[in-house]
């Protein structure tokens, strides 16, 4: 059963659009699994190996703005995008981990977060390549139905989903795991510390490029200030690993879905909705307090608690 | 576990159910804006703008008998969430028109779902140009587009200030960056040569070294593009440095709200702003429409408020037109749209690439002696513009 | 006390809202609103050490850096309600002083050079350079102050002095917040008040930290003064919307060459004498 | 020859010298005890060897090859590993998953990884323990699980940072044991401990340190018997 879980959730992620779906929430539906996305990769970085990027839109950025530039000077279709931004993001994820990584702990979010920053102001800066504020906008969307970004952001989760998997399971995901636990032993344990953070960062970025990518595609505009936002991206990113479950396979989905869902439900109750960063801000607080590791992390203690609630 | 369930489900069917029952005797409109945010003001000024409106019509009889009964959802200014709302308008609540949004990347993420899914779109107050360049059917805009924010005011600086030179500063944003090149492009036309142009991050604290080179390049015409408190702070430390220009001008935005008098004080005197309206212009229904806001929130509003709260008359216009409630009934109407409203008049134009934009005059207004005056053009104008402006050495 | 703080911004912005209503309502200067806010601030300071921020350094998480998303979410709540209070209106404390400022050639006709004073500022950075010289005085001379200090510099060992560190903790976290509320209070004269204020001068104030060294006082003067000099050098050679770019380019560089801060070079100098 | 070689090496940290002029060798297949009072240098000396700190002058050598300069997990793969005084267990990690990560040093395959993890349990005697979660562990067995770690990275000399201090007596024969057959393995070892008795017993020669400096060097009879050591450490430590 267990193992035959994410068979049986990709499935019926996939027959969802077959059963005719309004294209709200197909929207909202392709939005918690982009973020599932996001939220794999950042947890890859910093659930599994430990380095809190407070600056993952720079790779969302980055993703996006790949492929708005082929579109907008190349004139190529935005979808090239997605394969090339792996390229790029690998590279700009290769030099902001040749400087921040050299950080430790709560430095290494500071760096990340100015590095996000540094980003944003550079890409509204070179009107030239990125032009500027004034963002890039597709003329036309590949589609107009919903279905196809769907499946094609589903099959990037599951792409996703499967890589994680199989990097937690090799060495790789020992040495990620290693590294969080304590550098020093670590790099005395013949892992070469700064190589294989430097892969954890370089694979969660491309992850979250592609996710950028996409978001190009889907959205069908883009400017600095909304991929490269520390709050809207950055932060929820951080949000939806922390709500979730922080270094568990399930978790990142399951925050996407409270982060995503849950926050479109709470968003619409007429007057508390103007307070529902009030009520993500709680959330936060008291899951950090309580569930220090996010929903799924903390499975046990949830039960725990929601037995004790039942007793009483 | 149960339980947790339970509660989402409650509360998910409660924000479905709320607003579908009584749907037989009101006309329901739900219009998506930023409410949360940096841009949170702007939305809060257009929704009690809309809700004024709504009021108004309501108790003439409403929209062919029914009830306009007005909704708000707050995008946050972010067009993931402006578009989520837009599709659920469609989707689920089968609403045949939208309105609102304020920010333009969130109204282009808005236009592109309005024209796939073929409803139409009324932009109140996104300026960016390309929301009507898109060759879209169902995108209407009755606000001007950025490029011709400004042109009262070129023709003031052209017909009056009749400067040499212009220094132009902008904010960091797509509004900043169009109005700029705007009037760059304008100043070229009237032979005005822009010595500096220069852009800042917006919430700036310390404008001083680039005031310091404006200082330098000595401009006739200092010209600003900002949104809200930075346009005080600018004009605060100009004072303070005593830059001195024949002319201090705001291209619209930060420089037509109440606040930035309030905040700049003696400063602001003699700035004078592009607008596209000011309650003290000849216009009917401006006065009104302004006392009644002032009333209820203690400040006079801006344009933005002006265009929100006619937009709901050029709705109610629409509706009783229109053949029938659907999309495509409501976009025909909205095309014959020939009104005039508390804001302008309105009438939606294909011309200059532009489709379904409404082309009106747009004013200077200037701060005098404290307030905001409506002083060019000559036929709007409540009062006469000051010029030629003492230097500041002068004022004290 | 090495606890990163990213609602640092939005303390300083309910102390402004203090400022506010203190000002609008019973027509208190702005300054004087200072030895109000002051203590407001530091009770919600402790109130958040105390109540949410200890509790969470104590909780085993697997995410060390738990704390500092903690201060993300507790941001997120005072803005949102600083939104739902007061709505999203642009504040100000249109004091008379406000564009007020001295000039040179005022006083001097024939004066080579133009110079100008701005009064709000000149006052905000008298006050504020008395604030910083008390804060010197009591971190250095006071037992409470050298108590703080031992506690930052190593908890256990402080510990096993008997101090109580984590009502050292509190303490200086409500200390922190008193500052910051200060702060907000010598701003808002030049400045202006809406709730989403706080993000991006919490960027700024960790940036003048890590440039002047992390628990020192002298070096955050210093590291203000570095990062003013070097902002107004990228306005003036690269445009003033570069200006975040070299600020945050020498925060990085900052926290790579100079982990300890400008104030650490001092000292290796001295040493090195 | 000499598997290991110290060559005047000192270590400044700012203006003091933890380590001044330290040379010394290592047999191969000995196992070289490494005292002194505390603040000796003893633990500096490790961090030198294994890399956390390239030292201020003088070089060392593993099999004739210079390591001075190397990371420390390129001298961990050239076959040094170590333990540490202060023990670091991957916390959140079970203790087979902890051995599993050291073991991936030398293979790719998570099997075989895993096979080698278990042999290397099974040698330490913490196979009962296997699915423990490390920080779980009294400090008996994570003093073990040390060992167990860096045996799985299969090395040619481990350097071993007081692996008995805190120990019971029944913990500490199982650990003298373990040392001794680790020897028989064929791993040479370098070990810093406080148990005179310990070292005395198990070292083939021993160096002494005292503030950063080499006292003596010799057989743990010479050691026992040069009045310089007794005087600055032995004498002391009795007395003590």
């Amino acid at each position: 059963m267990r193992k035959a879980l994410p068979l049986i959730i990709a499935g019926l992620l996939a027959v969802l659009p077959l059963l005719g779906l309004s294209s709200y929430w197909m929207h909202i539906l392709i939005l918690v699994i982009m973020w599932s996305v996001i939220g794999m990769a950042w947890n890859l970085l910093g659930g599994y190996c430990g380095q809190v990027s407070f600056g993952h839109a720079a790779f969302f950025g980055v993703g996006a703005y790949t492929a708005g530039i082929l579109y907008n000077k190349a004139h190529l279709s935005a979808w090239w995008g997605m394969p090339l931004s792996i390229v790029f993001v690998t590279i700009v994820a290769l030099i902001i981990g040749y400087i921040c990584l050299r950080l430790r702990g709560p430095f290494f979010a500071l760096g990340t977060l100015a590095i996000g920053v540094i980003l944003r102001v550079t890409a509204e800066n070179l009107t030239g390549i990125t032009e500027g504020d004034l963002g890039i906008m597709l003329q036309e969307r590949t589609w107009i139905d919903k279905t196809w970004y769907f499946y094609i952001v589903l099959a990037l989760a599951v792409v996703t989903f499967i890589a994680v998997k199989m990097i937690i399971e090799s060495k790789l995901g020992y040495y990620f795991v290693a590294i969080r636990e304590d550098q020093d032993a670590a790099e005395s344990l013949g892992i070469n510390t700064t190589l294989y953070k430097t892969v954890a960062l370089s694979l969660s970025a491309v992850f979250t490029g592609l996710a950028g990518a996409f978001y190009m595609n889907y959205m069908g505009y883009i400017d600095p200030k909304i991929v490269f936002a520390l709050h809207d991206i950055s932060i929820v990113t951080i949000m939806v690993v922390m709500v979730g479950g922080v270094a568990t396979y399930w978790g990142p989905f399951v925050g996407a879905i409270i982060m995503v869902f849950l926050a479109e439900i709470i968003r619409t109750i007429p007057k508390l909705g103007a307070a529902h960063h009030t009520f993500f801000g709680i959330l936060l607080i008291v899951i950090i307090i309580f569930l220090p590791n996010g929903i799924t992390g903390d499975v046990q203690k949830l039960k725990k608690f929601l037995r004790i609630g039942k007793a009483a | 576990m149960k339980r947790l369930t339970l509660i989402i489900l409650i509360a998910f069917a409660l924000s479905l159910s709320a607003s579908t029952l009584f749907a037989a005797e009101t006309f329901d409109l739900v219009i998506p804006l930023p409410l949360t945010g940096k841009q949170a003001k702007f939305g809060e000024m257009m929704k009690r703008s809309y809700e004024i409106a709504a009021e108004e019509i309501n108790a003439k009889g409403g929209i062919k008998k029914k009830k306009l009964n007005l909704s708000f959802e707050d995008s946050g200014a972010k067009p993931e969430t402006a578009r989520a709302i837009v599709e659920k308008l469609i989707d689920t609540k089968k609403q045949p028109l939208i309105v609102g949004e304020y920010t333009s990347s969130c109204a282009k993420a808005v236009a592109a779902v309005a024209e796939e899914r073929k409803t139409p779109y009324l932009v109140v107050a996104s300026a960016d140009d390309d929301i009507t360049r898109q060759d879209y059917k169902y995108v209407f805009r009755q606000n001007a587009v950025n490029a011709h924010y400004a042109d009262g005011l070129v023709s003031f600086i052209k017909n009056v200030a009749k400067p040499k030179t212009m220094a132009i500063l902008y904010e960091s944003s797509a509004f900043g960056n169009s109005g700029a090149d705007a009037m760059e492009k304008d100043a070229q036309k009237i032979g005005v040569k822009v010595v500096l142009k220069e852009k800042y991050e917006a919430g700036s604290v310390d404008f001083k070294p680039l005031l310091s080179k404006v200082k330098a390049a000595r401009p006739d015409v200092i010209y600003m593009v900002s949104y809200v408190m930075d346009a005080s702070l600018l004009m605060k430390q100009i004072k303070e440095l005593r830059v001195d220009a024949k002319l201090f001008a705001g291209g619209a935005a930060g420089f037509a709200i109440p606040e930035f008098i309030d905040n700049a004080k003696d400063a602001a005197e003699n700035v004078v702003t592009a607008s596209l309206w000011c309650f003290k212009m000849k216009l009917p229904g401006a006065k009104e429409y302004a006392e009644k806001y002032k009333k209820l929130y203690g400040d006079y509003p801006s344009y933005h408020g002006a265009s929100a709260y006619s937009a709901l008359y050029v709705v109610k216009d629409a509706l009783d037109r229109a053949k029938s409630w659907t999309p495509d009934g409501i976009r025909d109407a909205l095309k014959a749209t020939n009104i005039s409203t508390a804001f302008a008049a309105i009438k939606f134009e294909n011309k200059e690439g532009y489709q379904n934009q409404n082309f009106m005059d747009t004013i200077v207004m200037q701060v005098v002696k404290g307030e905001h005056e409506c002083v060019y053009p000559d036929n709007v104008a409540n009062q006469k513009y000051v010029f030629p402006i003492p230097t500041w050495r002068e004022r004290r | 006390m090495k606890i990163i703080n990213l609602a640092h911004g939005e303390l300083m912005m309910v102390a402004m809202y203090i400022a506010y209503v203190l000002f609008s309502s019973f027509h208190i200067d702005p300054y004087l609103s200072i030895l109000i806010a002051a203590p407001a601030l530091f009770g919600l300071g402790v109130l958040l050490q105390k109540y949410l921020i200890n509790p969470v350094l104590k909780v085993e998480a697997i995410i060390p850096e738990n704390q500092v998303i903690l201060t993300v979410g507790i941001g997120m709540v005072l803005a949102n309600i600083a939104t739902i209070i007061f709505s999203s209106d642009y504040k100000t404390t249109p004091v008379e002083y406000a564009t007020k400022a001295w000039y040179l050639s005022d006083y001097w006709r024939e004066s080579p050079i133009e110079l100008s004073l701005s009064m709000p500022w000149s006052v905000s950075f008298c006050v504020a350079l008395v604030i910083t010289a008390s804060l010197w005085f009591f971190l250095t001379k006071t037992d409470m102050g050298k108590s703080i200090r031992a506690t930052a510099q190593d908890k256990d060992a402080a510990l096993l002095m008997g101090v109580n560190v984590e009502r050292m903790r509190v303490f200086t976290f409500g200390l922190g917040s008193a500052l910051v509320g200060s702060a907000g209070c010598l701003f808002i004269p030049i400045y202006y008040l809406y709730p989403d204020l706080g993000g991006q001068f919490t960027l700024i104030a960790f940036v003048i930290t890590i440039l002047g060294g992390l628990g020192s006082t002298v070096g955050a003067i210093v590291g203000g003064l570095i990062l003013g000099v070097f902002e107004s050098l990228t306005a003036t050679y690269a445009g003033m919307g570069w200006a975040p770019v070299g600020r945050f380019m020498i925060f990085v560089a900052a926290l790579i060459f100079v982990p300890g801060g400008i104030m650490s070079l001092f000292k290796k100098w001295k040493l090195g004498k | 020859m000499a598997m290991l070689e110290v060559k005047g090496v000192s270590r400044f940290f700012g203006g003091l010298a933890a380590l001044t002029d330290i040379s010394f060798g290592v047999e191969k297949g000995d196992i070289l005890g490494l005292i002194g009072p505390n603040g000796a240098g003893k633990t500096t000396m490790f961090n030198v060897v294994n890399g956390f700190y390239p030292p201020s002058k003088g070089e060392v050598y593993f099999k004739q090859k210079k390591i001075s300069g190397l990371k420390p997990h390129q001298i961990c793969k050239m076959g040094i590993a170590r333990t540490f005084q202060v023990v670091k267990p991957l916390q959140r990690m079970s203790v087979l998953d902890n051995v599993i990560a050291s073991a991936f040093l030398r293979v790719k395959t998570r099997t075989r990884a895993e096979e080698i993890a278990l042999d290397t349990i099974k040698f330490t005697g913490l196979l009962d323990d296997r699915d423990v979660i490390s920080k779980g562990l009294p400090l008996g067995k994570r003093k073990k699980l040390e060992i167990a770690r860096a045996l799985a990275t299969q090395p040619e000399m481990l350097l071993l940072d007081e692996s008995f201090a805190g120990l019971n007596p029944a913990e500490l024969d199982e650990s003298i044991g373990i040392i001794r057959r680790i020897k028989e393995r064929g791993i040479t070892i370098m070990i810093i401990e406080h148990h005179m008795k310990v070292i005395m017993a198990i070292s083939d020669r021993i160096v002494v340190l005292s503030y950063g400096q080499k006292l003596a060097e010799g057989t743990p009879k010479e050691i026992g018997n040069n009045p310089l050591v007794v005087e600055a450490y032995l004498g002391e430590a009795e007395s003590a």
